[in-house]
Parts: structure tokens; sequence; C-alpha cells
């Protein structure tokens, strides 16, 4: 399983195919809508080619370049997450007859087994951290369907965008576990890595050469300069202590003025899982469809009780967010819930940095013990 | 079994959120064997004086005559709904408000100001009547209305979403087009309810949702500040289809200059 | 299993408590096995509307009439409030961790309630008669706003007739005719016939009122791990995936709703949590 | 013959988009007062705009008329684009007419079958007529219902679309998106081949009468969103020059503006649309107009609603022809170069002619606007159509018949009163 092999540039269209043939969905990564997206994709023409990106807190651009390379580029506002939990989804659905009984019946899951090229070390790393959530303990059924059909080509990370910390986290930029594939992207073509019994099948169906000792070593170098070039970081990896000890800190107020507690962060965000359900009823009322949806710690459902809201400004719905997300989680599953993707920095359309109001809040904490 | 009796009320408006029934399709007709429509002049039905258990109202108050009407309807009427942001929120001709911009346009406008009807201000209807329940939009959202329909009918007050546009903009996988693109996106103190229709389709929201709930107006502002906006723009950001609700009007305000001025 | 599909129920019966408060019987038409733990609750679904969780009043030991005390305050509540018997709803659960009875053991238990926070707590009033042997002095204390939303009266004095049985009542407001105490429920903590080593707190209501009742008890000797409360949060999967209800690190819906007081000390009435 | 005194008050006619009212006053068998009121109030749309960007002015105008948005969209885009010297690409060009065709099959189906036919089938409203007639009815609200996906194609959402911009759209469809709608445009033919046959058999007033007919003019195509105004009476000039023959006037005893061409009352709409470019129809729109036996030009005002109609199926045939060609473009518009100007734009609105101009300043902001829209158009000849229709019908039908005359002349025309209450210059008198 861990022999690597090399395919070249021009064999890569081999991959999508053969995932094809074995009844695979194809997704991948696309320039759309001035964003890298993971859609559909069926050629590697489809793949953004030379494509690159400038991100920084609030801001990301896309821009051509002359790089072969189709993996040049940090990740975009989404990956995995809308793929398996997804945005919006029907539960069940709930008919009444004439005599005014009531049916229940689970909604339909598309059980097509899905591929995804491109996959991100942090990504992997929070579909993880969504695994334990929806899969461990109390089964999502949908959720569980669809990850048992996921099938994972990770390319290492080469590119961090200025707002990406995963090497801090300890999430990337290479991917260590959890993909069936992995690739490492070289100007001529792919290192090849399988991580799984079935992902070394499809490994076995590619045109692959055995990789030379240069390539492997370009590939490792590649990845530890994506790691060394990372400027942020969290003051450390547990700040639970740290964060629960000053939830009375000035900096709350600070950031709340800044902050439209829009949700931005925490809908870009590999790892929340926070949804709401409602009931969508047919006209004449029969049958209803029971729906969830994505939800946020910012949104004023989230904290609502009968007359009462538990979080009614935006410093209580920020600090929420945060010391879940880098404190109380450690309670619920064991680590952070913060995988490094950066993504809350660039698509917060105002630019508040996790990693600066961390270290603002943390900052003198002695390694989060404090 | 009696159905439920409904009116559609038009004041001052563009006939826009009307059309939220009337573009229904088969659901009109649905609708129609569901509930019994007492008056909706548009679909051809009139009895402005029936009494009902729902009555929508489309249209901002601005006539003395309207105001005389709108109290009748809320007599007349077990419920009240707002259809739409003119009824909600004064709509766009609520601008006329601003800086008592009405009475200038009177005289620059009609030769006998005097005898022109109108009141001073547009106005939401709750600012004459009470209002059980407002559904915003410039238009409303067809969809919403009729499932506030449902829930009204079902005997529960129908939900009310007051979140940010940009929860729904990305539920539906837009690209934000303020992060990518620069534009002045009002998205993040709009309410939800339209779809994320506008940055979908590459563009700025331009609120005709209302604000939402807990709107940072202050740090929007400043936001559209640093996207190079005057002064005079971001005024315009909020005081355009929602001017008159709350947390725009104020917003605006801070940035209002006068008459709009490019300074 | 899809662990989000609720059973049909019918309402065999419908009772007026108070102004606002109702109590439904429900029965589960699918002849399925049902059991419950005093303390848990229930998601009930009003077809095309929506859920609520709401709390497992008591089971008749002698039929399958599952009880739901409510009290109407918005959208789906109120829903709830119309319906008649004979009428369907959905219910799925039960959920949450309930009241400590296994180390209640033995042990002497006061139960202090406020407002609506009596319907979680009448199935633990259940559970130790049912069991009386194995408990020792039970003490019932119920705090409201208004004597009008006192409901049970009745149910409260035959307790206060039992052996062994303490009733407390007190009400901010009173009515002429009120025998109970006028003030805070807290009040009446001098009042309690019970061993401080021995003794077992159980606290339901508003959280102001489980904090004052808490530190109320602990002053008089109860140990800081024998005092559990339920809590409420907003709910709306009840199987720990929604995030709604966390309270820090812990799911209300499957850690609790009820907790030792140690567990939730840190955030109880920290604002935001 | 008749001695009696009748006097007919409609305080709130029904099936009319915004709120009129008729007062009709009938002494000795001469009318003695008829006045088609407005009482929609003033919306000052035109002082709305002076000192918003240009790029706001879209969004703006739609809010006139939820009818008809779309036609308030495209005659100021063309208004401004105008003002800016620049010219749109033939992709822009050919999707605002697809953009268009939407609106005319949204507006026209739901005139057809909502507002106009329950007259000549004698119910009150269409829910009483679906009952008799619930297949016509259905196949209304399917092509009305198609209209608004059309538009929604292009604008997100058929009222108060947000796609339309200056210099173009916001965003192209992609192919997948215009071949489902290709399927569904195609399948409603059908629908809208019966629906001119049907029209035309419906029971109509034989009432010919004298009328100026005045639309726009395209060198090859239907008149929708380009062309020459042009008239029966001769006239046919640049929209630039539309204020040199058109003059609204006030007239004493009525709240509302009346606009004359050379100082006569003057129809717009699809009548006049038709029996002016009669051969710019396409072939198979042409075919089934021809198969109805009526005669155009028509001087039957009645024959708007068979118009109507055609224009339904000129706009399936009209969207699917330039929808087949579609190709998504680089950029679905052009940025326009700002610069001080002024500019008109004219469109063919389903309820006629809709003529913008504004002045802007050279950062691009509006310093003044004007809108004529159809109704107030129309506004005089409504009153004259309805002074000598009642005349013809006979003054002494019962009360009801008389309104009921009436107001089906009114609906004829469609009005759009919110459309017509943003006047600006309107004296008023009352006595
Ligand atoms: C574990 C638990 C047990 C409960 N037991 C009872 C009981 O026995 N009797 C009783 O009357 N009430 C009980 N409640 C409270 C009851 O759930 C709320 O009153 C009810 O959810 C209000 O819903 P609504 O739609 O009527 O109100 P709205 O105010 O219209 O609320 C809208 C939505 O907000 C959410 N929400 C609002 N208030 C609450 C709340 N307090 N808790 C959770 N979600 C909320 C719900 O999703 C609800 O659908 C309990 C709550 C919890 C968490
Ligand atoms: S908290 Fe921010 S950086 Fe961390 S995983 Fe979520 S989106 Fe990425
Ligand atoms: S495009 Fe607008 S609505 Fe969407 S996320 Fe960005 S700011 Fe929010
Ligand atoms: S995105 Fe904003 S402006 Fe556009 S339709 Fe929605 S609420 Fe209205």
């Amino acid at each position: 399983m861990n022999s690597s092999s090399f395919l070249p540039r021009d064999a890569l269209q081999s991959l999508i195919d053969v995932l094809q043939d074995r009844g695979y969905r194809t997704i991948g990564p696309r320039a759309q809508d001035g964003a890298i997206q993971y859609l559909d994709i069926d050629d590697v023409a489809q793949l953004p080619a030379g494509t690159g990106d400038h991100q920084s807190p609030g801001r990301y651009r896309l821009h051509d370049g002359t790089s072969p390379r189709l993996f040049a580029w940090a990740n975009g506002p989404q990956a995995l997450k809308p793929w398996l939990f997804h945005a919006r989804e029907t539960l069940w659905c709930s008919t009444r007859g004439a005599d005014g009984r009531l049916s229940f019946a689970a909604a339909p899951v598309d059980e097509r087994p899905l591929a995804v090229i491109g996959a991100r070390a942090c990504d992997l790393a929070a579909c993880h951290l969504q695994d334990r959530h929806f899969v461990d303990g109390m089964t999502d059924p949908a959720y569980a369907a669809r990850r048992r059909g996921l099938f994972t080509v990770a390319v290492h990370c080469t590119q961090p965008a200025e707002t990406c910390f995963c090497a801090s986290t300890g999430d990337g930029p290479r991917a260590g576990e959890g993909f069936d594939l992995a690739l490492s992207e070289l100007d001529d073509g792919f290192v090849v890595v399988a991580g799984s019994a079935v992902g070394q099948t499809v490994a076995d169906a590619l045109p692959t050469r055995t990789a030379s000792r240069e390539q492997l070593a370009q590939a490792d170098a590649e990845i530890a300069g994506a790691a060394a070039r990372q400027t942020r970081h969290l003051p450390s990896r547990d700040l639970r202590a740290a964060l629960f000890a000053r939830l009375e800190h000035a900096r709350w107020d600070d950031v709340a003025g800044r902050c439209l507690a829009c949700g931005n962060c925490t809908s870009v965000c590999p790892t929340c899982f926070c949804h709401a359900e409602q009931d969508v009823p047919s006209l004449d009322g029969t049958s209803s469809e029971h729906v969830r949806e994505w939800d946020s710690c910012f949104s004023e459902g989230h904290g609502y009780l009968h007359g009462f809201q538990i979080r009614p400004e935006i410093r209580h719905r920020f600090r929420q967010w945060m010391t879940h997300k880098l404190g109380s989680w450690h309670e619920q599953y064991g680590r952070s819930g913060c995988v490094g993707c950066g993504r809350c920095i660039t698509w917060c359309p105002v630019g508040i940095d996790i990693t600066v109001e961390a270290q603002a809040i943390c900052g003198d904490a002695d390694g989060g013990n404090a | 079994m009696t159905r439920p009796t409904i009116a559609v009320h038009k004041f001052s408006s563009c006939d826009g959120c009307q059309l939220a029934f009337l573009n229904a399709g088969e659901d009109l007709l649905e609708l129609a064997g569901l509930v019994d429509i007492r008056h909706f002049l548009e679909a051809g039905v009139a009895d402005e004086d029936a009494g009902v258990d729902i009555a929508f109202v489309e249209g901002s108050i601005s006539t003395a005559e309207e105001v005389e009407r709108i109290r009748r309807v809320r007599a007349n009427s077990g419920m009240v709904v707002t259809l739409g942001a003119c009824a909600t929120a004064g709509g766009l001709q609520a601008l006329r408000n601003l800086d008592g911009r009405n009475d200038a346009w009177k005289q620059a406008v009609y030769a006998q100001p005097e005898f022109i009807g109108t009141l001073e201000h547009a106005e939401p209807v709750a600012a004459h009547i009470d209002v059980d329940f407002a559904l915003w939009g410039c238009p409303v959202n067809g969809r919403q209305v009729l499932a506030a329909v449902r829930q009204l009918l079902f005997g529960v007050t129908p939900l009310d979403p007051r979140d940010k546009l940009c929860h729904e903009c990305k539920r539906q996988h837009a690209v934000c087009v303020m992060v990518a693109d620069g534009r002045p996106c009002m998205g993040p103190v709009t309410r939800t309810g339209c779809g994320a229709l506008c940055p979908r389709f590459g563009r700025d929201c331009y609120a005709c949702f209302g604000p939402a709930e807990n709107a940072n107006t202050a740090a929007m502002g400043a936001r559209l500040d640093g996207l190079g906006l005057p002064p005079a723009d971001i005024a315009r950001r909020f005081l355009f289809i929602n001017s008159h609700a709350p947390g725009f009007l104020e917003a605006g305000r801070k940035h209002y200059r006068s008459d709009f001025g490019d300074d | 299993m899809n662990p989000y599909l609720p059973r049909q129920a019918e309402v065999v019966s419908r009772t007026v408590e108070s102004g606002d408060t109702f109590s439904l019987g429900l029965r589960l038409t699918d002849g399925e096995p049902y059991d419950f733990a005093p303390g848990q609750f229930n998601m009930l679904y009003l077809h095309g509307c929506g859920e609520v969780p709401i709390s497992v009043v008591a089971d008749d030991p002698d039929s399958d009439i599952l009880t739901h005390t409510v009290r109407a305050v918005g959208r789906i509540t109120r829903g709830l409030e119309q319906l008649q018997v004979g009428d369907r709803i959905g219910l799925r659960g039960p959920y949450g961790r309930g009241w400590p009875m296994t180390q209640a053991e033995g042990r002497d238990v006061v139960v202090v309630t406020g407002g609506l926070g009596c319907a979680p707590s009448v199935s633990i009033i259940h559970h130790i008669l049912g069991h009386r042997g194995g408990y020792g002095h039970l003490s019932i204390l119920q705090g409201v706003k208004h004597t009008d939303d006192l409901i049970w009266r009745a149910q409260y004095d035959a307790w206060a007739q039992l052996p062994d049985v303490d009733v407390l009542l007190a009400a901010d407001v009173a009515e002429p005719g009120w025998h109970g105490h006028v003030g805070l429920v807290t009040a009446l903590f001098d009042q309690l016939r019970l061993e401080p080593a021995r003794t077992i707190a159980m606290l339901c209501g508003p959280e102001v009122m489980m904090r004052a009742a808490a530190d109320g008890l602990h002053a008089i000797g109860l140990a800081e791990d024998r005092i559990y409360l339920s809590m409420e949060r907003n709910m709306q999967c009840a199987v720990g995936h929604c995030g709604h209800c966390q309270l820090g690190g812990s799911f209300v819906c499957k850690d609790g709703p009820v907790f030792a007081w140690p567990e939730i000390r840190p955030l109880l009435g920290t604002r935001g949590y | 013959m008749t001695e009696r005194k009748v006097s007919i008050h409609v305080p709130a006619l029904t099936r009319v988009e915004g709120e009129g009212s008729l007062r009709l006053r009938i002494e000795h068998g001469e009318i003695e007062e008829l006045a088609l009121t407005i009482f929609e109030p003033p919306r000052y749309f035109e002082k709305f705009l002076e000192g918003r960007r240009h790029h706001e002015v879209i969004d703006t105008v739609a809010r006139i008329c939820g009818i008809c948005p779309i036609a308030y969209q495209m005659s100021a885009a063309q208004a401004l684009e105008n003002a800016f010297g620049m010219t749109p690409s033939d992709w822009v060009r050919d999707m605002r007419r697809v953009f268009y065709c939407g609106e005319w099959l949204q507006s026209h189906a739901l005139h057809v079958h909502l507002l106009a036919a329950p007259d000549f089938l004698g119910f009150d409203s269409v829910v009483g007529m679906a009952e008799k007639y619930p297949d016509e009815v259905r196949r209304g609200l399917r092509l009305q219902g198609l209209g608004n996906r059309l538009i929604g194609l292009l604008g997100a959402r058929s009222v108060h679309p947000v796609g339309a911009r200056v210099g173009g759209f916001h965003r192209a469809p992609s192919l997948a998106e215009v071949d489902a709608m290709l399927d569904k445009l195609r399948g409603a033919l059908p629908d809208a081949e019966s629906l001119i046959a049907w029209a035309a058999s419906l029971p109509m007033p034989d009432d010919p009468q004298d009328f100026v007919s005045v639309a726009l003019r395209h060198p090859t195509d239907y008149p929708m969103t380009e062309g020459r105004i042009v008239a029966d009476n001769g006239l046919d000039i640049d929209v630039a020059d539309y204020e040199s023959r058109f003059v609204e006037e006030h007239r004493a005893q009525s709240t509302a503006l009346f606009s004359l061409l050379d100082g006569q009352p003057y129809l717009v709409g699809p009548l006049p649309r038709l029996n002016l470019n009669l051969d710019r129809l396409p072939a198979s729109s042409r075919a089934l107009l021809d198969a109805t036996g009526v005669r155009f030009p028509s001087d039957n005002m009645f024959h708007s609603l068979l118009a109507r109609t055609i224009e339904i199926h000129v706009a399936l045939v009209e969207a699917i022809r330039l929808l087949e060609d579609y190709r998504v473009p680089d950029s679905p518009y052009a940025e326009p170069t700002v610069m001080a100007g002024s500019g008109c734009g004219a469109t063919e609105a389903p309820r006629g002619l809709l003529w913008h101009r504004y002045v802007v300043d050279a950062a691009g902001i509006v310093r003044g606007a004007r809108i004529v829209p159809p109704t107030s158009q129309n506004q005089a000849r409504i009153e004259v159509d309805l002074r000598r229709s009642l005349l013809a019908f006979g003054l002494d039908h019962a009360d009801d018949a008389l309104r009921l005359r009436a107001e089906t002349v009114i609906r004829n025309y469609d009005p759009c009163i919110s459309c017509a209450t943003h006047f600006l210059r309107l004296d008023v008198e009352r006595r």
C-alpha cells in the first residue's frame, strides 16, 4: 500500500475514467464564478490548469498563470462538507390521510458513490471530525451512506494561501491519513500513493510507472516548503482552559464591534455541524417534508428559547463560536475543531482572523494551560 | 367545514406582491379551494368591507383615504398580514419622507400642491394599525407567502426567518461577491427570504428584504467605506427599498449628507 | 434505523391545567414498546408545523398512555394546544439522561421546582412513591409566579397527606386564601426536614431559580455533587447532532437534560451560554 | 326614449392592475359625466432617481410596476446606454429580447385568462371561470408560469428581476439551463396555438372605431426592444424625437394626465403593434392569425385580446429562435464608459410603448428623468372609447349591463394604474 508510483500528467484522465467505470460520480476542483469549487468533472480539461489564488482576510481572487499544474491553489470556499453534510436536505416526510392518521417515511438517500479528486489534508481532517459527530454514536443515516460511498483522492498541498495555518494545527499540508489515494503534483505528473485497499485497486488500474527517487524527494520538499511558508498559527492547539478563563476579556467586545454575525465563518468551516430543522408542507397540507439546513451559532434561532435569547448580542455569538471551536470541542471530540484551513479568515466579509483574535485573547496563555 | 376567508387589499404599491398569488399557477386554483377569497380586486373579487379571517395588505399608507381604509381593514379582519416592503416598511416611496423632500417635490411637481391628497409621509401599515404578521421583500417571495398561508391554515404562526442573507447564500453555494469580487453586498445586514438571488447572479444584494435581526450596520458601513464607497453611496445602500426600516434609517442617516449629492 | 423518524401517537386525553397549560395523554399506535426513565423527554411533532422537546410527565403503569404537560408559549406549543382527542401527532424518544434515581436510592430526596419545572419532576415523585421503600424522606417544593399558575393543587394536597412526604408551596403573588408561602421558593429551605448528609436534590425550573436553590441547598449542607438540575436549551434534533443545545462541551439533549451541578456550574449563569 | 337618470359609480375597478374608478352620469340619454379616475397616490419615481448613480436606475424603475418591471428595466437600460454612447453586444440584445418575451408571455397570459376572458364568458373572476373552463384556465396558468420561468432564466425572479444591468446582464445562463428552457418553450407551442383559436372563438362585440395606432417598428423583427416610433397616420420618428410630437396634457375634471399625438388621442398596445407590424410576424404566427379568419389590421378594439394571444405565440417562437443559437459569452455585459449626456429609450411593454429619458452628469449620476408609461398614453383614448362604446351599446341597457360593458372596455386596455401614477406634472382641479 505504501509503494509510490508515478502517473504522467497526460495520463491523469485515466484516473477519472477508472473511477467512473467503477460507478463513481467524479467531483473535482473547477474555477467557476471566481473561485475554486468542487463540482462534477468528466474531463481533466475542466480542472483549473495554471490557476492560482490570492487570499487574505476578507479577500479572495483567482489569477491565471502559465504553470501546467492543476492543483496549484489553496482551498476555495468549500470542499467535502457540502457533499456529505448537505446544506439542505429532507430527513423524512409526514403524510396525513383523510382520516387524520399520520404516516412517516424516511427520505430516500442518493447512494451513488462519490469520488472527490483534489481533497486537501485539512479537509480530510475535517471530514474525520464530522464522521465523529455524525457517524460515531447516534448515526445520521444519510451522512453515513454518503460517507461509506466516498472515495477520496487527496492532493498534498504545495500552495498554501496567506490565510492557511494547517501546519500549526497539525492537519496539513501533507494528507496523513483518511484518503484512498494521495497525489503529489509535480510539473510533469503525479506521485501516487494508495491509502486504502480500494485505493490500491484504483492505483493498480492506472498507467503508472515507478516513481523516481528524485520525484519523491521533490514531492516531499514541496510539501515541506508549503508548511514553512505558512505564517499564521494559533497560540496553542488546546485553548480550552485559556478561553474559558477569559470569558470577560475586553477583546470580545472589540471583535463584536467588527463582526457582522453573518455566519459566513461557520458556513465555510469544514467542521461546523450545526443545523436547524423545519417543516415544508404542501399547500393542501396533506404532506410535509421535514427539512434540515445548515444553521450557525451566529443565528438568532440557535440560542432561542421561548421568550428568551441565550445569545442576544454579537459578542455572545462570536464568543460561543470561538470557545466552542477552539475550546469545548476538546471535551466533545478530544481535539480542537479547527483544522487550520483558513476559510473563516478569507471568507469573512470583514476579514476577522481567528488566529489574531485567539492571539489577542489567549496570546499570553502558557501553552493554553493558564 | 367552513373555509377560512381571506382578502387582499391594495394600498400605494406597484402590485408586484399581489402577484405572489396571481403567479402561483396551479397553486392559485388550489388556494381558491382551501380558502374563500372575499376581496381581491385584481382577481376580480370586490367586497372591500367584507369581514375576513385573514387580510393581506399590499402597499404603504400615503393618503388620508388610505389611513381611513386601513382602519376599516383592521376592524373587519381577524388577522392582518402585511405583504411586502411597502406595507411592512414603507417601501421605495418612503424615500420621500427623507428630509421633508415630500413638500419640496410636491411644490416642484404639482401646479396646485394643496390639492394633492397625499400625506407628508408614506408609512408602513404598522404605523397606523396593529399588524399580526409581516412578510418582507420587494417583492415578497411567492413560496414564502404560500408557506405562511399554509401555517395560518394549520392554526400556527408562520415562521419568520430573520437571519442574514449570507446564511442562505452559503447554503446555495453562491460564491461571495464581496470577498471574491469586491462588490458592496448588503447580504450581511439583510434578512433571508429571497433565496440569495443576487449573489447567485453574481451581483451584490441591495437589501430588498429589509434588515436582518441583530444587523451590525456600523460594521457594514465601515466595510462599504473600505470598499471605496463615498459616504453618499453608503447612505443610499441603506436608504433604498427599505429606507424606513429600523436600523437602515439610522445607518443611512449617519452617512447621509444632503440630497444624496456626490461628495 | 433512522433516529429522526417519529412514530405516530394518538391523543387519548386532553386536560386543561391552567390558562395556558394543558396535558395530553398520548398512545403510540404502532404497538411497539416504549420505555422511559424519569426526567427524559420526547420530541412531539405537529404535522406540517414542527417538533418540540417535551418532558414525559408520567406513564400510567396500568395503561400505555404517556402524559405530557405543555405550556402554550409559541408556534408549536400553541398548535399542540388546539389538538383534540383522536388527533394524531408524531412522537420520538425518549431522549436524554434523566434524574439520578439510582444514586438517590436510600436517600432523602428534595425536589425543588419553579413554574412548569414541576412537569419534568412529577416522574421523580411517581417513581419514589412507586418504590417507597427504596427512598427516604421526600420533600416537594414548588414555586410559582402567581397562585393562578399553580397546577395540580389536588395532587399536591394528596401527596402532602402521605407519610414521610412534605409539600411546600410558594407564590410570588398570592390570591386571598393562599396557605402557602408568599415569596421565593428558596425561602422555604428553613422548613425542610432532611438530613443534609444523606440528601439528594433535584431541581427544575428557570435557571435563576435553580442557581439560587442550588446555592441555598449547598449552604444548608448538601454536597454540590448531590444537587441535580434539569436544563433547557433549544433543541432541533434531540440526538446531539444539531448543535443548538450545547452548553460548553455538553449537548443538553444527550448529556443532559439532567446534570449534576458541578458538571455545568462553571458556565451556569454566564450570559451567552 | 330614455328619460331615466342613471348614475353609475364603480368605486373600484376589478381585474385591472392597480386601482382606478369610473364615474359615469347619464341624464336624459346623454352622457353628462364620464371620468376614469386613478386614485393610486403618486409615487415620485423620477424624483427618487435624481442623485442616484446610473447603475441604481434599473433596480429602481422596476418598482414602478410589478406587472411589467422588465419593460421599465429595458427602456431604462437602453436610455442610459444611449446617454453613454454605447451599443450593447448582439448577445445582450438577443437576450434582452428573450427576457422581454418572458414578460409578454407572463403579462399577456395573465391578462387574457385572469383579467379579460371572464368578461367575455360571463364570469366575475377567474375562480368562477375555472370551474366551467378548467382546461382553458390551466392552459393560461401554464403559459403565465412559463413566462415567469423565462424571466427567471435571465432575471432570477419574475417580479423585479435582479439580472439586468446597464450594458447587459449580471449573469449568463448555462447551456444546460437554456436547453431545459428550450424544451419547455417548445412544449408550450401547442398551448399557444390552441389559445389563439380559442380567443378567436370568444364572443366579441363587433365594434369598429377610428383610432390612431402607435407602436415601434423594427427593420426586420416584430417590435419589442428596439425600433422607430411609427403610427398609421404616417408618423415615423426616432425614439429621441418622441417629445416633439407627443405632449402630455392635463384636462379638467380628471386627476390623470393625457398624452396626445399632435393634439389627438392615440392607442398603444398589442392591437396597434399588430396592426402596424403584420409583415414582421414570424411566419408560423402569421399563419395562425390568418387561420382565425379575423382580418387585420383591425379597427375593433376588442381584438386586442386576440392580438395578445398572437403575441404570446410570437414570444414563444422568438424565444425559441434566439435560444436555439445560444452560446455562453465571455462576459454577459460591457462596462459602460460613464460620461455626461442625455439619452432616450423606448420599448414595447405588454401594454404598449414605454418611453424614458435620462440626463446624467459626468460622474454617472442621474440629474433628470422622464418616464411616459403606456397607460398614460392610452388614457385619452380610453375615455373616447368609453363614451362611444357605451353610446353604441345603448344607454338604455340596465345599470349592471352598462357597468359591465364599461368595465369590459376599460379592462380591454389592460390599464396599469400603478405605472401611471408616478406622473410628475399633474395639475389638479376640483369643483
Ligand atoms: C428537555 C426539554 C424538556 C422540556 N419539557 C417541557 C415540558 O414538559 N412542557 C413544556 O411546556 N415545555 C417543555 N420544554 C420547553 C418547550 O420545548 C418549549 O416551550 C417549546 O419548544 C417552545 O416551542 P414553540 O414553538 O411553542 O415556541 P416558539 O417560541 O415559537 O419557538 C420556536 C422554536 O424555537 C425553539 N424553542 C423555543 N423555545 C424553546 C425551548 N424552551 N426549548 C427548546 N427549544 C425551544 C423550538 O425549536 C421551537 O419550535 C422543554 C424543553 C426542553 C429542552
Ligand atoms: S475555524 Fe476557520 S480555519 Fe479553522 S477549520 Fe474552521 S474555517 Fe478552517
Ligand atoms: S455574497 Fe453577500 S450575501 Fe453572500 S456571503 Fe457574501 S456578503 Fe453574504
Ligand atoms: S439578494 Fe438582496 S436584493 Fe437580491 S433579491 Fe435577495 S434580498 Fe433582494
